[in-house]
């Protein structure tokens, strides 16, 4: 399946993608509203981690057999049978986040709910790869997922 | 109003030839009544002729045509023509009254051989000094300018039209077995006989229809060469081109046409391998002497024939052959009217020059 | 063709059956049940109690997802015998034969022996969705509730009641709250924290040793300290026990839960497996043999178990325990050997606010967490756990926020591409 | 703290409606203009060191920011001007020369923009470019007086090494040192798809540009900086730089702290020693001496690579070069004083030198007049803003053209000119690998691709409404050209008609 990968010899650590990330994700889908206004407050589903000298972008590998899923206790977390994509009902969720005390990779966010990448739900580029500025963010399929 | 030599005029035109490759004699009114069909390509501005083989008792002399604009030109003009070369015969060129065709200047002809004392103290081989003379003349001598200067061949031309400067000239008195027409349409009117076609030099004429995008170009490449583009035309730098491709560069004739209308990259990438490299030196050395723009022309000489078209097919120019006869003109038209009846007709095409030599069994040839 | 039972339908049977299904795409799978209800989030019932989850909600999977995936359930069945010799078992009045049969049969709550409690119509215990909703309807504005336990049952309960009735306590027999999953110092805190929150009164250190009822109904209790508090509804979440009885019956080892093998959770019988609460789990950290009552320690049995019936290779990986829960937006993540004491174990805790992070570690390689409204990327810290990683090799203070840049550039491409963490 | 004595240049502007404390600007600003407040939320400017480079203007997802030119006046004076009381401030405080980056910004006459373009109209058909092929294929190297054949279709001329670009566009020197990897980089990538070269500078050639040695000019300059066999036989052509337009007759400086281990292996110099490249050649102090170089060149390579020589359009420009051709140069780059630099000494950079124009136009007729033009090649370089500049400098007479501002604004690159403090924002002139790393060759490749296939769409678009087409029938066509406002010497050193004549 498509995923995004992060290339952290590219990544600026401008943090860009998570306002954007924010943004997509948000109520209004207007950067203004959804960064200083929105309540409650977007939560970005990627996140860059380390400094200006060294960094990523991370969000969900949506693995082929997740460890968020196996560890959902409601059935919450699942992973699309057909498009691979590693998602939230969120009218199922409750917020107990055992899936973050068990994503490796630190990919998932509190919210009201679990809050994690669902690569905007879009046939499209998702709008962190659509906007980071050094094709530090890249959505391809490099095998797996499926 | 500025003549050609002060500005450059872009002009419009008309043009034909006809040979007979086994050198059989033409007479003046056939050439003469081809031009006239295309009467509509030429404004009365300029109309000439070329003639190849008209002057058999001296056809190892040069024949220089000369106008003379007043008296004082023919002396100086005549002194200078006289110190260097052995002139034997000088005589008015003879002219019947043309109502359309007036102001003319004083038109000369003289026929002589290189004057070998002066020509070997100048280190220049024949050519070179002949072409240096005729350009000194033409530079330097305000009121006298030289406008044929081959062996065996002349130019005639005038202000006016075409046909109107054949009847002029007389050329029905004319047997030729290589003639070029020109009928001019300037987009001004200098009313100068010298801007008239063909151009000349050595026993090189041109008749040109069209106007070269890289006239620039291609004169600051000749000038380069000695060579001084006097007259600011297409078809001086044109000849000088020729001139210096061939007697200069020693190139075949239809080598220095493969010069001047070079096959486009695209082409040339496709090519073979040795022929790829010979067009890419070609290219590469010459690229001053591409010529672009539309322009069709016809290269006269004792050698025999050349018709060249631009790389694009920009100008019309149309072949036919019948028996030893080949016909140009640029209407098919006005080769149907004196030879209704060719064996083929072709266009001539942008990258396939058309070259028709001579084989006159020495009779002709130097 | 295989006939494949399983017994138990909550995680480990669902995960089971599944894995089966995906290993086996022809075989019978009966999927029985006792409950009444299709397979649904067990642990969602505090929500359910609080009213932040519907009970269409916690269905785990679609009604019509069975029959799609070629799953036979049957609710309402529970299994009391097994005949070894027959290959079949027993349900209600039904026989099934198996090829391969799994056990998943989970907990029974742990009941202490109080005086005048049994029978009594307010007297519940709080372990499934039948339960909670009788716990639900029970409780009211002017409900004075008592409940018994403060681990993580009895604490769910505790909150999910707190929202409802008019007063809430807690008696707990040990001194501290959610004594399975906090350390003595955090579980301070927490308690303070649920205390104002919620308004809970603890007695910890106590138990109820007896009710005082009106016929059928408790109206207080009597603590072991003498102390009696005004009971309206009594909830017993001291604890749980593996149910195992029916194995017991059938002859397969048990300790304390079924005995299995640890990686491909095969039983002492060769066709019958056992996974969820009810089998006896190896903790990966210390060896110690016990049952980790966990959602994913539970699937993970499943998984195996459904994979070796299908005469597939699947086995489960380390075990240990993680969990992560809040009571009033107070976000408690925990992890490992929370409590491990000894030389050769230490500990790093950072206190910032309302946030509490303490690790632990054997040695180089961290063992346990407890990240007390610090859980952000977790994860990772189970992962290093997992992994056994050599801590002092992490680029970066360990008691930071966890991070990809931690790990050498090897490790992050890999991680970066997604590949087995 | 000392008094300062020179206002800041620029203020930045937050729009606090628009900004949403994102921090992009703070983490991107090496000047460290944006910094947080102590709640590590809010976004505050500090605008003394801003250089309007604009790197947060542009990456800002609100367009929260503005840079304003800081107006704060002095008493008018015409002579004293604020610019030179605060260079003087300057130098009293530090003593020092002053240094520049990027080519000189005082307004000096640039005569494109006093050049018109000719067009055809009824007597010559124009033509379209998108219908006919459009020629702009060129080629270098030194051409033999003529062709010799056996027939038609055979050639039989030696020909010395000719290089053939596919646009008449090249990019000129800028060396790995001067400018980061991944901006040399980006460079080498786009000429190799557009079928030209790119200029190593005098800074080596890294080993991770092998794969576009095909596309490599490799300079040879008084340092001598990573020149060996290899890196001369790993290269389409050899340049000998004598001069750059933007500091004629001055030596190059590549500070110590920019010579990291990359640097320093490819120019082969100690890690962190400053590279110093003299002001002359040392073994160059005749026109000899230029002749015995570029034939040892030759030599080293077998002859198999054209040599050019690079100088610096100074007074008697036109004698120099044909000294250039008749010393065995190849091909000759002259490079006008409007021309770049990562860092000149101010003076030299505003003083010295003459306009590309002039200098091009000069040195053309003066090769023509010997005959000897058609022979070699001639490389204008030094500021061509865009396709008509372009144009105008082949009809003038230049072969080809050398670009490297261009191309670096198409890599972001803002002309703040403080190139020599190596704090690049845009990841240009920098090596500090953070900085660095913000120019992604995949981008940039495209994008100066984009940039000079524009141009060469513009270019055949002008060659077509001229009626010509080939740019074989441009070089030095100046009829094509019209003055507009010029006297008549500055029309007769471009060989040039005033327009309307």
């Amino acid at each position: 399946m498509k995923k995004v990968y992060a290339k952290e010899e590219l990544c600026l650590n401008c943090r860009l993608c998570e306002v954007y990330c924010k943004t997509a994700h948000s109520q209004s889908k207007d950067i203004i509203k959804a960064n200083k206004f929105e309540s409650p407050e977007p939560v970005s589903r990627v996140t860059v981690c380390g400094d200006k000298m060294l960094s990523a972008a991370v969000n969900c590998r949506h693995c082929d057999s997740p460890k968020c899923v196996e560890a959902c206790i409601t059935g919450a977390m699942q992973k699309d049978k057909k498009t691979g994509i590693v998602w939230v009902d969120e009218d199922k969720c409750i917020g107990c986040m055992t899936c973050l005390a068990v994503c490796p990779f630190g990919c998932i966010k509190t919210g009201k709910f679990a809050v994690k990448c669902d690569l905007c739900r879009t046939e499209d580029e998702p709008a962190c790869v659509k906007n980071c500025p050094n094709r530090a963010l890249v959505y391809a399929d490099l095998g797996g997922g499926e | 109003m500025l003549k050609e030599g002060q500005i450059r005029i872009p002009s419009g035109c008309a043009i034909a030839a006809i040979i007979d490759r086994k050198g059989g004699m033409i007479n003046g009114s056939e050439i003469i009544k081809s031009i006239a069909l295309m009467h509509d390509r030429s404004n009365g501005l300029g109309g000439g002729f070329a003639a190849y083989g008209i002057y058999p008792e001296h056809k190892d002399d040069y024949a220089f045509h000369i106008f003379y604009e007043n008296s004082e030109a023919h002396k100086a003009c005549e002194d200078f023509l006289f110190r260097h070369f052995n002139i034997d015969a000088a005589e008015r060129i003879p002219t019947r009254k043309v109502d359309s065709i007036e102001n003319g200047p004083d038109i000369w002809r003289y026929f002589g051989r290189v004057n070998r004392v002066r020509m070997n103290n100048s280190r220049l081989d024949e050519g070179e000094y002949v072409v240096q003379c005729v350009t000194k003349v033409n530079s330097a001598f305000d009121g006298a300018y030289i406008f044929s200067s081959g062996k065996n061949m002349g130019c005639f031309k005038a202000v006016g039209y075409p046909e109107d400067v054949g009847e002029f000239y007389m050329l029905d008195k004319y047997d030729a077995y290589l003639w070029t027409a020109h009928g001019r349409f300037p987009t001004n009117t200098p009313g100068w006989w010298g801007g008239a076609h063909p151009f000349n030099i050595l026993d090189w004429s041109i008749v040109h229809n069209g106007e070269i995008s890289s006239y620039d170009t291609n004169r600051r490449y000749i000038e380069q060469f000695g060579y001084k583009c006097t007259m600011q035309t297409d078809t001086e730098v044109i000849t000088y081109l020729f001139d210096h491709l061939i007697r200069h560069h020693g190139l075949p004739l239809n080598v220095a046409a493969d010069v001047l209308t070079a096959p486009e990259w695209d082409e040339i990438d496709r090519m073979d391998k040795g022929k790829k490299e010979y067009f890419t030196n070609l290219r590469a050395i010459y690229s001053g002497a591409l010529v672009n723009g539309p322009f069709s022309v016809i290269l006269g000489s004792n050698k025999g024939l050349l018709a060249v078209n631009d790389r694009l097919k920009l100008r019309s120019l149309t072949a036919a052959t019948k028996g030893s006869r080949a016909y140009f003109a640029s209407e098919e038209s006005a080769i149907r009217i004196i030879c209704p009846d060719p064996e083929k007709v072709w266009s001539v095409s942008g990258a396939d020059p058309v070259f028709i030599p001579l084989e006159l069994d020495g009779k002709g040839e130097d | 063709m295989m006939n494949y039972v399983i017994a138990g339908a909550s995680a480990a049977g669902l995960a089971c059956a599944e894995q089966i299904r995906k290993e086996d795409k022809d075989g019978r799978i009966i999927l029985l049940t006792k409950e009444e209800y299709l397979p649904y989030s067990r642990p969602s019932i505090s929500y359910y109690l609080k009213g932040k989850v519907t009970e269409k909600d916690m269905c785990l999977r679609k009604p019509s997802y069975y029959k799609s995936i070629g799953i036979e359930i049957v609710t309402g069945a529970e299994v009391t015998a097994i005949d070894r010799k027959k290959k079949t078992v027993r349900a209600g009045r039904k026989t099934y034969h198996y090829d391969k049969l799994c056990l998943c049969t989970g907990s029974k709550p742990f009941v202490p022996p109080m005086k005048n409690t049994e029978g009594k119509e307010n007297a519940l215990t709080f372990l499934d969705l039948a339960s909670t909703k009788e716990l639900k309807k029970k409780a009211n504005k002017d409900t004075r509730a008592v409940v018994i336990g403060a681990g993580l049952i009895g604490m769910k309960a505790a909150e999910g009641l707190s929202k409802i009735c008019k007063s809430v306590d807690v008696a707990e027999l040990s001194e501290r709250v959610l004594p399975s999953i906090l350390d003595a110092k955090s579980s301070k805190s927490v308690k303070s924290y649920i205390e104002t929150e919620g308004h809970i009164n603890f007695h910890l250190g106590d138990t109820v040793t007896e009710a005082k009822s009106t016929g059928n109904r408790i109206t207080s209790v009597v603590l072991k300290s003498g102390k009696e508090l005004p009971c309206d509804l009594l909830v017993l979440a001291v604890g749980v026990r593996p149910e195992t009885s029916l194995a017991e019956k059938a002859g397969i080892e048990v300790n304390r839960g079924i005995i299995t093998d640890p990686g491909t959770m095969q039983t002492s019988d060769s066709d019958i497996y056992a996974a969820g609460d009810c089998a006896v789990s190896v903790d990966m950290l210390d060896g110690s043999k016990k049952i980790i009552a966990l959602w994913v320690n539970a699937v993970r049995q499943g998984k195996a178990a459904g994979s070796q019936m299908a005469g597939g290779e699947g086995v489960t990986g380390g075990t240990f325990a993680v969990n992560a829960i809040d009571f009033y937006g107070m976000r408690i993540c925990t992890c490992g050997l929370i409590n491990a004491a000894g030389e050769k174990y230490s500990d790093r805790v950072i206190q910032q606010g309302d946030s509490y992070k303490r690790l632990i570690f054997e040695e180089n390689r961290l063992v346990g967490f407890v990240l007390i409204n610090a859980s952000e990327n977790a994860g990772i810290y189970t992962n290093l756990i997992e992994n056994k990683t050599d801590v002092t090799a992490l680029h970066g203070d360990i008691l930071g926020t966890p991070s990809l840049m931690w790990f050498d550039k090897e490790t992050r491409k890999s991680r970066l591409k997604g590949e087995s963490a | 703290m000392s008094i300062n004595y020179i206002p800041r240049r620029f203020t930045v502007v937050r729009d606090k409606e628009l900004c949403i404390n994102c921090g992009c600007c703070v983490r991107q600003c090496s000047n460290e203009c944006h910094y947080f407040a102590d709640d590590g939320k809010t976004a505050l400017v500090n605008s003394n060191a801003c250089v309007a480079c604009h790197r947060c203007v542009d990456m800002c997802p609100t367009g929260a920011l503005r840079i304003e030119k800081y107006v704060c006046d002095y008493r008018e004076n015409a002579n004293w001007t604020p610019q030179y009381q605060q260079e003087i401030c300057r130098q009293a405080a530090t003593g020092g020369v002053l240094l520049s980056g990027m080519g000189t910004p005082k307004p000096y006459p640039i005569y494109w923009d006093k050049i018109l373009l000719n067009a055809s109209q009824v007597t010559n058909p124009s033509i379209d470019p998108l219908r006919e092929p459009m020629e702009i294929r060129t080629i270098l190297g030194r051409k033999p007086e003529k062709i010799t054949v056996e027939k038609k279709g055979k050639s039989t001329v030696d020909m010395p090494p000719q290089v053939i670009l596919e646009t008449p566009i090249m990019f000129s020197a800028m060396s790995f040192g001067s400018i980061s990897l991944n901006a040399q980089k980006s460079l080498a990538m786009a000429a190799k798809n557009l079928g030209t070269l790119f200029n190593t500078g005098e800074g080596g050639l890294h080993p991770d540009l092998r794969d576009y040695t095909d596309c490599a000019i490799v300079q040879v300059a008084s340092g001598r900086f990573g020149v060996h066999k290899d890196y001369l036989q790993n290269s389409r052509f050899i340049e000998i730089k004598i001069g750059q337009g933007a500091k004629p007759g001055i030596g190059g400086h590549l500070p110590g702290e920019k010579v990291n281990v990359e640097v320093s292996n490819a120019r082969m110099i100690p890690e962190g020693s400053d590279a110093i490249s003299p002001a002359p050649h040392h073994d160059i102090y005749s026109i000899e001496d230029l002749r015995q170089l570029i034939w040892s060149l030759k030599q080293a390579t077998h002859n198999e690579k054209p040599v050019s020589v690079k100088i610096a359009a100074v007074h008697n420009v036109a004698a120099i070069a044909s000294g250039c051709a008749r010393a065995g140069a190849d091909i000759i780059a002259i490079d006008g004083f409007r021309g770049g630099t990562g860092a000149a000494p101010t003076r030299i950079r505003d003083n010295v030198g003459i306009p590309i124009e002039l200098a091009l136009a000069a040195a053309d007729q003066r090769l023509r007049d010997e005959g000897i033009r058609s022979s070699i090649s001639l490389v204008a370089a030094g500021s061509f803003r865009c396709s008509a500049d372009i144009v105008k400098a082949i009809a003038l007479g230049a072969d080809a053209c050398y670009c490297a501002s261009a191309p670096l604004i198409a890599m972001g690159c803002h002309m703040c000119q403080t190139c020599n403090t190596g704090k690049c924002n845009w990841g240009i002139a920098t090596q500090r690998p953070e900085l660095v790393k913000r120019l992604n060759p995949d981008i940039m490749h495209e994008r100066v691709e984009n940039l000079i296939n524009a141009w060469n769409h513009e270019i055949k678009e002008i060659m077509g409404g001229m009626g010509i087409n080939s740019v074989d029938s441009l070089r030095g066509n100046r009829l094509m050209l019209r003055g507009i406002g010029l006297t008549e010497k500055e029309l007769e050193i471009l060989g040039i008609k005033h327009a309307g004549e």
